[in-house]
């Protein structure tokens, strides 16, 4: 076909066995171009995943707001989205990935730069071993699923142009500097804090970011009466569920691609081990926090199965490949037990979080990271928890100046009267379900 | 003539319907609404949040009719959807002044 | 990037095709490392289409339910997933692939092994060619697979946790057995019972599963009113649309990962044609289901041609491989035709289905099954009609045994009461639509 | 397991580097064996992608319908993937990509032929590196894009059967003919036109045909009364976006499989390339629509953002490839306005169009064609306008005389009552939401 | 005063409601309710099962008006929603005793 | 005895069911409405173009009660959801001929 034969020329200057064309690499140069390609493609597929995610938050908390607020967050999540990659290839990657200034101050410039050139790539001799392009994909991906987890936390009552802001400076600054100081090779990395794909890094950040904003903002109207805690039933819940199998199938993405490398047999062995506990750890704290909620309230509450099986997946990212199965398994389920704690912990000191993202996000996050130093030998309790002291610091800190900046100037909350009409006519014009008799 | 508005479970409609068909009536008008009565509804809990579920789904059927129906209309109503159980629901019987058909523009009895 | 350096001490010690460097392996080895990554990672892909397959189960049944049946079915769907994994982990992939007693009797031990060592691999010469872990991830999705199915057929009125219980029994113990005495390399595989990718030991066995459930549970209230067959539709087919395209999606991981290998010409296009096979089979069974229930009932039933593209599939999956394109979507059709038929008939003796998921996954796997004989001039009737009598036999004995013990230890059917409230109130405290007057 | 060792043989013959097995293929043999595998691998995988973009279609259709036209839309939309993937493969892919007559008149053959044989791929010496199945797969999934196109912009008031008989007519004649104009080799690929991946052949085909059957068609009853534009607001709206995010995730597979090849450095890094910038463009137009209705009609207003998104990827859909990241965002952007103005426009003309279908796809379709001459040095703006001005004059042409003579024959629109009371019932006898009260 | 409870189709809603300003009346209350009689509902076939879809989607407009509207509103709800069709719809005319603007306290005719 | 229709803003119908049970009436049917009066609906803008949201919704509460009851109850609803603010809803009462519980066939006050 056409088509294929309008490649050939650039398919043959880089790569031919046969002996019949002149100018072909070295037999060396092509296993370089058939490994470089193998890591490059898994890459890709890896972020495709995670971008993936981005619907799985977007489903997840519109399955759990009430009707009248649904437009709004799904307004949200996809905007929040795009902001990030925006934000990210502007000057978020730079930060986290460029040259610093020294181990705690990142260097500064913008756009991405070109990618790898072939001749650089084999003189490497395999060193320099996948798409500079596709790195830049896989990580932006991670800044929007940092962003994500905000979202539920401060829903159905913040304004949506004030929200974005925020997305704005978390995607663009706050999130890339504590990236630098632990995947950018920064402090953190330098004394052994060990995050493999981002239980702190990504998502203890988005959860201390939701929880400054939480605290700014105050719970839903209705939530606490008098000394009540109210509930607020989430308004669509297989949108709930279908939200949550897409975090489950990206995870796999999230976690499998944080390995990097596939193109031989240890790394293909150990993304295959990291693919099996990532799935152990959701399945271990799905059933958990469903029999908690069993024998705790009498019900087998989905919200919290649901709840439970991403507290698995979050506690299992700090280090999803020394673990065996079956340890996997039951950190996944120390993750559904403390999830569903840390919910009815957070209602009782009234921190109103309508979808849960702060004890998953948060609470099992630092989890996740405390875990390591068990079941990795080579990592020390004292550097996780100095890292998830950092991290939780500097996200809370400047989270917290951010949202009070965006407070002073154009306010974080709607009026109580747009609160009790909802969000979504208010802020979209549009009603999520128009024909149905909503509440 | 009178309209009948009976309050009942909505399981209990279908059987209700052909109950009053057999007495030759063939219209009503049925609308969703929620009860609360002696039965008192029950508490659930939403993520460890405990909520009322204290309106109990009910189906309202009106049904408008000429005088001498309504004793054997209340009659079938009991008969029909009786369950002896609480919450079987009420009959409420209200004058109409009158009635008139849209299509035609007949009234009263010619309209109903 | 930092976080890439730090691999390199692994990569290299694995690959390397620069002359600077060190200990490197021998071309040859290199070879044998690339073909075992790419296998590996495209069991992975395949594996995480499969776990896929989960959500659209769930999505199916909870579009073809009643509202007030909604989140006990989704709760289902989610933990039933959690459990196939956890009991495959525990006991079941050792069942079903380790060393057995004999070719009826398996052999019994706990948790997974270790993965295959590289020395290991390098000496095989590529004949040990994926890692043992992709394997179990692409494994333990198939029982997942097979437990979903019978999900929807029990819906709206088994109790929750009973059904559950009889998941652990199905995925860790009944599904094993029958898959060692094919795919385990017992009698079934001996005497020559083809089944590609399992029509009969993943579809036929659920259904059967299923079926000898239905038959102890009985009909839903108010489905079989003195001799009529009322309809009961389902509260919300947007869902049940998107839960038949994601299974599509999945299936392309079901069938075209059970090549097993892609990392040469011939599997590659294998692997291919498996690929245009199966989309094929599905895109033949709904529109021959939609066109029946056309001329049949004078309606197109989107319900029927969901359930004709999922016929399509499971007739394809016994032998995606050896038919022609045009020759996979004739089996398709035929699936289509068929299930329509079937749902029709089992109606007809009120055994009760509310998603299809006995004619789908039953008669229509058996369809798949026999099809193989004209299909793969290499596979006779005879052995296909043994192995579909030993799958039914051995699942729907040992799920009526299992299915009888829960219903007297715990009961399986919920009161008649809670029916009519629906389950989701009861087993769940929850409505799925909270906000909507459902009927 | 004996599931492995089954297929050794086969593994071997083709491959082998251990020194101990006979007949083993050269090294040179061995590593065309792996590329081949490599991008067929990546061909399956982008074409599963695309495959499921007509989910992402399904869904936004649904939820910007009114929920008496859910499940009809529903319908139209798992049956004409299947007829696409019918038809393609009796005689479309033979017309596109078979010998011509001349570089106009296309050839005409059935069927799918055989795959290619290995001695040929290694003769080929990788000049000929995937299987033609893949390729089938990925291009048949191309034609249901197209044709899903189409029913979006006739929604809510067009006969089933008529819709479906057109597809016939569409992705068995209309498209590939001008498939072959372009990547079948023929004229318009010879005078320069370049379109990488389908703004033209692909988006502008379906929305050519869509204005055309919209013309004959007529507005909906209700949408334009006494000149005032009536707003007809969609049903579901989670479901738009859930369906918009399913079209980004899978427009990865249909713009990044276009490069056709990724088993080197240069073609690793292409994709690569790619899938950053469709991300970027996507992001660009959802935030370019989002902030343009904010400041235009005072609200954020989703469906437009959502519209937006999509835009951004049609227009990068030309030329994916040579704009650095920057520059795909404002070409993104640029679609994101465009498509905003354009849905205003085309309802001021009284050209009804509930999903916007026509804007996105067909007036941005055409900006992105455009754009590739500035963003592309070797591309004429010429070449450009004769190619979009030859693909619209075929496509809508034939499609006024295809729609003309359905319209002849069968009747092309529901009767008003029909329509009023909704085309659910009266075409699939089912509704969407039986349970709840839909206005 | 009277109220007036008319049964019509839905989308007829937004002519009556046009209509009924012109005649100075401002206020309604309208509910979906579902309608029985003599336009009867038909079977259609799901999953090769039938099923009755008989109770016709219907709104409800209730008004309440002072004594002397009656007959203009009544004439006016007719001449609007007459399509000649069957199902068109009822009117009821019912008695009220009081009417109050729970806002300001006021009553009867001052409330409406 | 008389039956009240109230039509309030949603989000007081809890107020109101408590300050009705502290008088003692623990019966009422409640449904879903639109309301249309004084307090205009807005504006808004869909894909650019408008539509007018001028249905507002409100919950309608039915409580049927002795005569004597009939002020005690209307004050009380007043006062719970007044809000002086426009749309606060209206109260009706009509007059109701009979009432019969339909668990116990009890009639009028007996079954209330
Ligand atoms: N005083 C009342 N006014 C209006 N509706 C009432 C009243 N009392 C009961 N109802 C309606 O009748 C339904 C059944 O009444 P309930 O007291 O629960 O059962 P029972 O009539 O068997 O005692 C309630 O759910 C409510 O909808
Ligand atoms: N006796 C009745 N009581 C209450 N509602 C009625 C009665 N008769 C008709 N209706 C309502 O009026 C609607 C139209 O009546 P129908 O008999 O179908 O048409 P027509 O009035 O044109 O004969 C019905 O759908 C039902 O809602
Ligand atoms: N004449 C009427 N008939 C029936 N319902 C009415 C009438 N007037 C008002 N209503 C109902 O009362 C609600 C509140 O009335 P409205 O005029 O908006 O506020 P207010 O009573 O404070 O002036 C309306 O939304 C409508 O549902």
């Amino acid at each position: 076909m056409f088509r294929k034969i309008s490649f050939f020329a650039l398919a043959l200057a880089a790569f031919s066995a046969s002996p019949a064309l002149a100018g072909e690499p070295s037999v060396g140069e092509t296993l370089i171009n058939l490994a470089y390609s193998i890591d490059t493609f898994y890459f890709l597929m890896s972020g495709a995943l995670v971008m993936w995610m981005a619907a799985g938050f977007a489903m997840l908390e519109a399955g759990l707001v009430r009707s009248k607020n649904t437009v709004e967050i799904l307004t949200k999540n996809v905007a929040l989205y795009s902001i990030a990659c925006i934000m990210y290839m502007f000057i978020g990657y730079n930060i986290m990935y460029g040259d610093g200034a020294n181990s705690f101050i990142p260097g500064l410039s913008f756009w991405l730069g070109t990618d790898n050139a072939v001749d650089a790539v084999l003189k490497s001799g395999g060193e320099t071993y996948y798409s500079v392009m596709a790195d830049f994909f896989f990580q932006v991906v991670f800044v929007a699923t940092a962003m994500s987890i905000v979202s539920g936390a401060v829903a159905e009552r913040m304004k949506l142009w004030s929200f974005l802001a925020f997305a704005v400076v978390l995607t663009g600054f706050i999130y890339p500097v504590e990236g630098y100081w632990k995947w950018g090779g920064g402090f953190l990395d330098t004394l052994g804090f060990s995050d493999f794909a981002g239980s702190g890094v990504v998502h203890l950040c988005g959860a201390s970011a939701a929880l400054a904003g939480v605290l700014l903002l105050g719970a839903r109207k209705g939530k606490y009466v008098n000394g009540k805690v109210k509930a607020i039933p989430g308004s669509n819940l297989p949108l709930a569920a279908l939200g949550t199998f897409i975090l489950w199938l990206g995870w796999f993405g999230f976690n499998g691609g944080s390995e990097l490398k596939i193109s031989n047999i240890e790394e293909a062995n150990a993304v295959s081990m990291i693919f099996v506990n990532t799935n152990m750890a959701a399945a271990g704290g799905l059933v958990a926090a469903l029999l908690l909620s069993q024998l705790w309230f009498g019900k087998a509450d989905l919200t919290m199965a649901l709840n439970g099986a991403l507290a698995g997946l979050v506690a299992i990212t700090a280090e999803p490949l020394t673990p065996t199965p079956l340890v996997a398994t039951l950190v996944g389920m120390a993750g559904g037990l403390l999830v569903v704690a840390s919910i009815i912990f957070l209602d009782k000191i009234k921190i109103d979080d309508p979808v849960g993202a702060i004890s998953v996000h948060g609470v099992v996050g630092i989890w996740g990271l405390i875990a390591v130093a068990f079941t990795n030998p080579e990592v020390s309790l004292g550097a996780q928890l100095t890292g998830i002291g950092v991290i939780f610091a500097w996200v809370f800190g400047t989270s917290l100046i951010a949202w009070s900046i965006i407070k002073a100037v154009m306010g974080i909350r709607v009026s109580e009267e747009e609160e009790l009409k909802g969000v979504d006519i208010h802020e979209c014009g549009l009603e999520a379900y128009p024909e149905f008799n909503g509440k | 003539m009178k309209k009948i508005e009976a309050i009942i479970k909505p399981f209990k409609l279908d059987e209700l319907k052909e109950a009053l068909n057999t007495l030759g009536i063939f219209g009503m008008t049925v609308s969703e609404v929620k009860g609360f009565g002696r039965q008192k509804g029950h508490t659930e809990v939403y993520r460890g949040a405990e909520y009322e579920v204290d309106f109990i789904p009910k189906v309202k059927v009106e049904i408008v009719i000429t005088e001498d129906m309504t004793d054997k209309v209340v009659e079938t109503i009991i008969t029909t959807v009786n369950s002896g159980k609480i919450g079987d629901g009420k009959i409420f019987v209200l004058p109409i002044d009158g009635v008139c058909r849209v299509r035609t523009g007949e009234r009263d009895k010619d309209a109903i």
